[in-house]
């Protein structure tokens, strides 16, 4: 498990490699509550690698897009797999996010 | 998969001898992932696949098990969390069996109403009842009892 | 490390409060590496290091384990191993119970000799032995205790 | 955990990625008896990033060297650690193997 962060086109992009569960969400959050406060304001979280995500690390992603949309950045998401769009369908959270199919759509977007 | 061998059933069917194990954990969030790999691992081997294990198992019970650690052991590494296990051809059951005192699980509100879709919390029992088909708790609520079948079953109109 | 706090003891000294957790196992193979990875893990966080753990400790409780899951519980998975680990400043002290019948531990060979080197088994309890400072079986032998101390003990001559 | 195979100045090199225990013995095992049944003669097990080894992992080495060494081949280690060293000298099985400090030092004596 580990989160692997990198710039690109100005967006902050994190990859989440392996799962963005209870037992390791607050390192993603740290790192980038970081940026953020170092001046960053675009931010894409890439679900490539993912396993899978409980109701911690949806929390926890609702908790970053809300503290960085509050300084006037973004956050999106991007590369869900079939499972992981059905978690964010259940829990609705399908409507509170930006979701691209791909990180070129996330980012050209932007 | 296996062309060769003569085929009773629909390929991958099961084994067809129950099987029962358990595990005991102290109150760690790490050992969850840890957990969960291996509940996964021997559902596997059973030949349960797909979706119903990749999402709905392993976040139900991932959910159950930080339930368990968080709010009935209070993550106290002390107080352990009991994971009982049963593997049928039909249905994997899992129990979930925590130290702790309970908690009134019939008042739970609902984390997809327009006023709650901001909350940073109160999604890990919905997930456990939105994917897994049977979920039961015992009277005090420090054990909780979650049944997925392998197939999808129709839900009952009233949950 | 830790240069800023003020030292009462030596660096790395570990924490005054001792500490108990406990897992379980169904007898599974793979389970080993994965248990002494937590252990080991747990042991770190309380300021043990270096070779005994990762040669004593590492080596002898996976001994234990495996004896445990292999001979105690015929790797029946349905059958379980039950770790017991308290730490405290001075030592690591580990219980390992199987469900199994037990066995006579007053009879072990010597794996060393000569006429054993080239033999494939029949080195786990010599290695337990060798790399623990205290090794206690109950009555029967399907419960092992395994002590180990921070530092070195002087061993006594006739163990 | 894994087991890397290749092939050096005629020699079948195996890395042990991990550790080498009850629970993944048979795996090692496999993959040099198959070398073996292939023609192969001369083998080296470098440990280099080898966590630790334990009596099963001792007792494959054992077996393996006895089965070589009956086809006209031999086995040999290389790159322990102290922690290994040491367990090897406990059990006296440093006199049974032919033991090199490096890989380089295993391979130019074969
Ligand atoms: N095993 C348990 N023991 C005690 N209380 C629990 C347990 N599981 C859940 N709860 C209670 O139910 C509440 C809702 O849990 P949940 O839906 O998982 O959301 P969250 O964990 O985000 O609060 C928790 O806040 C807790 O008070
Ligand atoms: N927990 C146990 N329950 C029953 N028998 C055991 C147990 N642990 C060890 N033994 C017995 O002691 C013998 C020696 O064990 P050991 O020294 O670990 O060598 P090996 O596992 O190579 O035989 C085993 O063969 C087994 O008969």
């Amino acid at each position: 498990m580990s989160f692997q962060t990198s710039k690109q086109d100005g967006v902050v992009v994190v990859d989440v490699d392996g799962q963005l569960i209870v037992g390791n969400r607050q390192e993603l959050k740290q790192k980038v509550l970081d940026e953020l406060e170092g001046g960053e304001r675009k931010f894409l979280i890439d679900f490539s690698n993912t396993g899978y995500i409980d109701s911690s690390g949806l929390g926890v992603l609702v908790s970053l897009s809300k503290k960085i949309r509050e300084q006037g950045g973004e956050l999106r998401l991007a590369n869900l797999n079939e499972d992981l769009r059905t978690l964010f369908e259940l829990t609705k959270l399908d409507t509170l996010f930006n979701i691209a199919d791909t990180r070129e759509a996330a980012l050209s977007g932007f | 998969m296996r062309n060769a061998e003569p085929m009773k059933e629909r390929p991958g069917a099961a084994p067809a001898e129950p099987t029962a194990f358990a595990l005991e954990l102290p109150s760690d969030l790490r050992l969850i992932d840890t957990a969960i790999t291996y509940l996964v691992t021997r559902c596997r081997e059973y030949h349960f696949a797909g979706s119903r294990l990749t999402l709905n198992f392993r976040v139900g019970v991932a959910e159950a098990l930080a339930n368990a650690m968080i709010y009935g052991n209070g993550r106290d590494p002390s107080k352990r969390v009991r994971v009982e296990v049963e593997l049928d051809p039909q249905r994997i059951n899992v129990r979930v069996v925590d130290q702790g005192k309970g908690f009134d699980f019939t008042e739970l509100r609902d984390p997809t109403l327009p006023e709650h879709l901001e909350a940073t919390g109160g999604r890990g029992l919905f997930l456990i009842r939105s994917l897994m088909d049977e979920v039961d708790f015992n009277e005090c609520g420090n054990c909780i009892r979650l049944t997925l079948y392998r197939e999808k079953q129709q839900r009952p109109l009233a949950s």
